[in-house]
């Protein structure tokens, strides 16, 4: 499969598939039903300084074609993350990219320096952009200086590439991207959720006891498809493309649009078996369509011929 | 082993008002080894409904690889399973889940089967299998009124069975905790299956007995990775620690999480 | 239908539903299949000072649970707007609420000015927020500093009570409702479409001639819930809610959420009879759910009991 | 008028490589009167696909209420139309958009009917009526290859027909306008539908005939009310005058509209 393999910051994949953070957990649960060997890259979940236990319940609602969700960052915590996730991780034959969150900088830096250290964790995922914490968060997604000066941060300590993972909830979404990447930045991933709301019908109340959630799944994707489209043609980082991908085509379109790698989040929950499966429709569809690798997509619904 | 398989229709039937029963056929039966686990249903081929919905499994047969589910037409998810035919294909992930525990009641010993309403599918295959090892069952169901009772006879050839219905419209008027104390019904092990109010209450009444419940939570993953359906212990109500209802559960010790 | 009688500044409507704006044009081709009187009212299509083509074509592309559109506000312009539209409209008992666009101040103040004064035209919809034309426009629908002073102008030459249409695609969508109500809007409608995209598979290409165009239909609902349910609570305009609406349901939604009416836009594509159809199912909705009448759910997902 | 129903299917088979012919029966036929117009189908009951799909009417049966159309399975839309089966229902809305005059050839005088691809089916009803009428017919049909040729015998029963496959494995290698060229076919009134540069070609080579051209345009309403589906005028190319073709086509005379 040499039409898929791909070099980007920190990471050499043998194919540009990967699940989104949060979707996937640690791949505890996913290992139990295909080798995550196969897998491109995994991000996992995302990991605070401490633990945290996320959101009251329920905590995802459907929607038409997608889903909220409000979990709310849980996760067992740097420590128990660095002791027991990626040691574990460690025995399959892929690299991880650890998605680091907090409430404010200091946690971001602590959780990067320290996380950047794990042999298995060949880059770091920013994420500035998570809607479901109350705290701190928001403006680090939305703020082009504050995301600039918390990348600039993170890079000077982290021992790995460092890609920025940034909020579709903005008015000017390349002007976010320019400035993590004056602040650093190797790359990108986009987009994380937007804030959406489902209010139940016969109590009246929204479903989510956090009342707002992250809406992911098909639904967002040609918002995706845009942001990326905008963004690949401003910056010079690699994209790494997600929201809505289902299959094989949707990651060409991402790939049309700019990206450089896929992730793929909610249809984890749709159908487990969704990664490998696109992994071994690609190359078949990558030829059909009368490339030889798969970088050679990148950005063709902007460039030339 | 948890499988991801098309099964395929062999019965489906309105069986109360709204409340279907629904029996597949497929090679992921043979992985289904104990009462209380449930499958994740994708009901449609399209992107809507996105989510696979949980169901419990009531009834196991492994002669035949089928296996079967109760479950009420509620929203679209459940209204479109239910228009499926026999010989439809059904996308099944499964079995998920911990089951409950038959070893908990020994050979001789009485288990009290609490159900209610969608709650009482799952009991089914958990008391034909104490039959089997040889404990005394006794059940209690209960519903909201006649129309969506189901299933009575069936436990009755099983074993000691009352029905309490809100309404009193069938069996005894009231809640399944009025008929377990009216009775004076004695056991030595409770397993149940229902609404949250129901289960604590049980919880708080029989804090000296072996108590197993079996709870519900809304989800996205229902194999543990996506954090959607945690709760927390009991003891560490507020803190950190926490237990998965999909992949921990859906069946736990009274006292194990906070209900 | 005593229960879905309402009261809002320049309409007294005999329901809350009607058309969006652009998804009826004006009015003659439903006219063919039901009596437009059965409406709430219309909000017939932008209407700019001079006609417009608007973008080439292909103009719409389907998404998942979605479509994009990229028309690009074509209109027969003020004057035929005036003289032939609207007169036409007149044989229906249905107030209209005119959708008012430009690419710049003056024409904004033209069109508001002239088609105020139409005797059928009882509320206009300031379209600040049109993703689909290139010039100027983006600005009055994203700062809102901008979107303030236009909104004074119209006000100031309108002789009707001016509702603003709030764009979805802003980091901030309370600070754009305020800004607006310190203009003077007498009301809100909210939210007009996401910017998106498409490409095709085969060539590589967007679907659209205009590349990005803007998202409507089911699929955006959850944000349109989201977005009301925030600036009902931050402002005391009423809001006439919009985006992805099907059925009487989502019409209680969007009441629950804070709206005080509701339009309905790409449905009508999906179903021509749906906006009777609704009209004809939400009495009965409204009763079930233990309701007198349809303005008792406004805002209940946040209001108290 | 146009009206919506739930039409059910008589039959559907496919005749040639992802190219199907489905017949359905309904009240809404009564109002089909002409050659040429389009239905708008929504293929399934989900929010996805969201849109309704603009397919031609190929053949009218009025005795029997029925309708047939002709389409190839392409995308997802019409791929889940093509899954359908007899006994099932179709949402329908229809009869839309204005028809190919056929009073425009008069008896005796002789029409040319071209057609591209999957631009075929409308043609065949209008032949027939043409036949009807007294006007002799001539067809020259395109496809790509053998394996997607379909209806050329139906048309040879109303008239002289000629097939051009683009690789010549069937019929005339080349395309429809060589066939009118090489055999010199002579003509009162055009009549054509299929794929824009072969409308253009036909305009442009028959400036001083009555030419009909039937466009087709991605649609959001099929009504008229969305302008999704405007094209210029030829008079004000880029001026702001327009045509829908929902609504004022999909036939127009050529030089109406620019291609
Ligand atoms: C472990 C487990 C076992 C279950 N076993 C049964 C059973 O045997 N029989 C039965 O009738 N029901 C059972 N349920 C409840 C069943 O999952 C819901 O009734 C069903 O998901 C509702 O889907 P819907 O499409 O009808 O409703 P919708 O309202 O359209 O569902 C929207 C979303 O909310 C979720 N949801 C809605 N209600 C519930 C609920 N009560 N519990 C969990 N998720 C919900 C859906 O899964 C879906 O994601 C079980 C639930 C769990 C968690
Ligand atoms: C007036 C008219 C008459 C038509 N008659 C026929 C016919 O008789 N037989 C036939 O096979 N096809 C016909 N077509 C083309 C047919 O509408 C498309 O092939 C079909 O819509 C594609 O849908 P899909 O789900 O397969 O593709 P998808 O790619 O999934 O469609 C996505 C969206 O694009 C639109 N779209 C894609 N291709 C076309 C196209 N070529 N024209 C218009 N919209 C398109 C779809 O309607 C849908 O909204 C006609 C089109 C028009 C405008
Ligand atoms: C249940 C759930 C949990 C998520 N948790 C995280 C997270 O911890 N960190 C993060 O950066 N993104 C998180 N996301 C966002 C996804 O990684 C992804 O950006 C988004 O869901 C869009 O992709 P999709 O449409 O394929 O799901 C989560 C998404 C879901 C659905
Ligand atoms: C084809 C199309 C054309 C539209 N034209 C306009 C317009 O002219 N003016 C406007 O304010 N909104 C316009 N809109 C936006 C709608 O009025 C509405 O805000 C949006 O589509 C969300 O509602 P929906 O999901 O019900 O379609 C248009 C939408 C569509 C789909
Ligand atoms: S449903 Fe995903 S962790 Fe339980
Ligand atoms: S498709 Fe809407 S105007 Fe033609």
């Amino acid at each position: 499969m040499k039409s898929l393999q791909i070099s980007l910051p920190g990471l050499e994949l043998k194919n540009p598939i990967m699940p989104a953070s949060g979707c996937f957990g640690f791949g505890r649960e996913f290992s139990q039903l295909f080798d995550l060997s196969l897998l491109g890259a995994i991000m996992i979940k995302a990991t605070t300084f401490e633990p945290r236990f996320g959101n009251p319940t329920p905590r995802v609602a459907e929607t038409t074609a997608g889903m909220l969700n409000a979990i709310g960052l849980q996760n067992p915590g740097l420590e128990k993350v660095m002791n027991e996730e990626l040691p574990w991780l460690d025995q399959f034959d892929v690299p991880i990219i650890a998605n680091v969150a907090g409430s404010q900088e200091e946690d971001y830096i602590a959780v990067a320096k320290d996380i950047s250290k794990a042999p298995n964790v060949h880059a770091l995922e920013l994420n500035i952009s998570c809607p479901n914490v109350k705290t701190g968060g928001i403006a680090f997604g939305t703020i082009p200086e504050v995301a600039k000066i918390l990348t600039k941060k993170v890079k000077e300590v982290s021992e790995v590439p460092v890609y920025v993972k940034l909020s579709p909830n903005v008015t000017n979404i390349v002007e976010m991207a320019r400035a993590v990447e004056d602040g650093g930045a190797d790359g990108l991933t986009m987009i994380n959720t937007l804030v959406g709301m489902r209010i139940d019908l016969k109590t009246g109340k929204p479903i989510l006891a956090n009342k707002t959630g992250g809406l992911s799944g098909p639904a967002i994707k040609p918002i995706a498809i845009r942001m990326i489209h905008e963004v690949s043609q401003h910056v010079s980082l690699p994209i790494i493309g997600m929201g809505g991908v289902q299959s094989a085509e949707d990651v060409i379109e991402y790939y049309y649009a700019g990206a450089s790698a896929v992730a793929v989040g909610t249809a984890n929950f749709v159908d487990p078996f969704v990664c490998p499966t696109i992994i071994e429709e690609l190359p078949e569809l990558v030829r059909s369509l009368g490339f030889e690798h798969i970088s050679e997509c990148t950005g063709r619904s902007w460039k030339n011929g | 082993m948890i499988k991801k398989e098309l099964c395929q229709i062999v019965s489906q039937a309105e069986i109360a008002e709204h409340i279907f029963k629904l029996t597949l056929q497929g090679e992921l039966v043979r992985e289904m080894n104990e009462p209380g686990q449930f499958v994740h249903l994708k009901v449609s081929d399209y992107a809507e409904p996105l989510l696979r919905r949980p169901i419990s499994i009531s009834d196991i047969n492994k002669d035949e690889n089928q296996f079967t589910m109760i479950y009420r037409a509620e929203g679209r998810g459940t209204a479109l399973l239910s228009e499926r035919k026999p010989g439809d294909f059904v996308d099944v992930l499964g079995p998920l889940g911990n089951a409950f525990p038959i070893e908990a009641a020994s050979t001789g010993e009485t288990a009290l089967l609490v159900g209610g309403g969608i709650g009482v599918p799952p009991l089914y295959e958990l008391s034909k299998r104490l039959v089997k090892r040889g404990v005394k069952v006794i059940h209690v169901l209960g519903f909201q009124s006649e129309n969506v009772v189901f299933y009575d006879e069936d436990f009755t050839k099983l074993g000691e069975t009352y029905v309490a219905t809100v309404d009193g419209s069938y069996g005894t008027k009231g809640f399944v905790t009025n008929i377990i104390e009216d009775r004076k019904l004695t056991f030595d092990v409770l397993y149940s299956c229902g609404p949250t109010p129901m289960l604590k209450a049980l919880e708080n009444n029989y804090k000296d007995k072996k108590v197993y419940l079996s709870l519900e939570e809304r989800m996205g993953c229902g194999i543990g990775a996506c954090f959607a359906c945690v709760c927390h212990t009991a003891d560490d109500p507020s803190g950190h620690t926490y237990k998965k209802v999909c992949s921990d559960g859906p069946v736990f010790k009274a006292g194990e999480v906070l209900l």
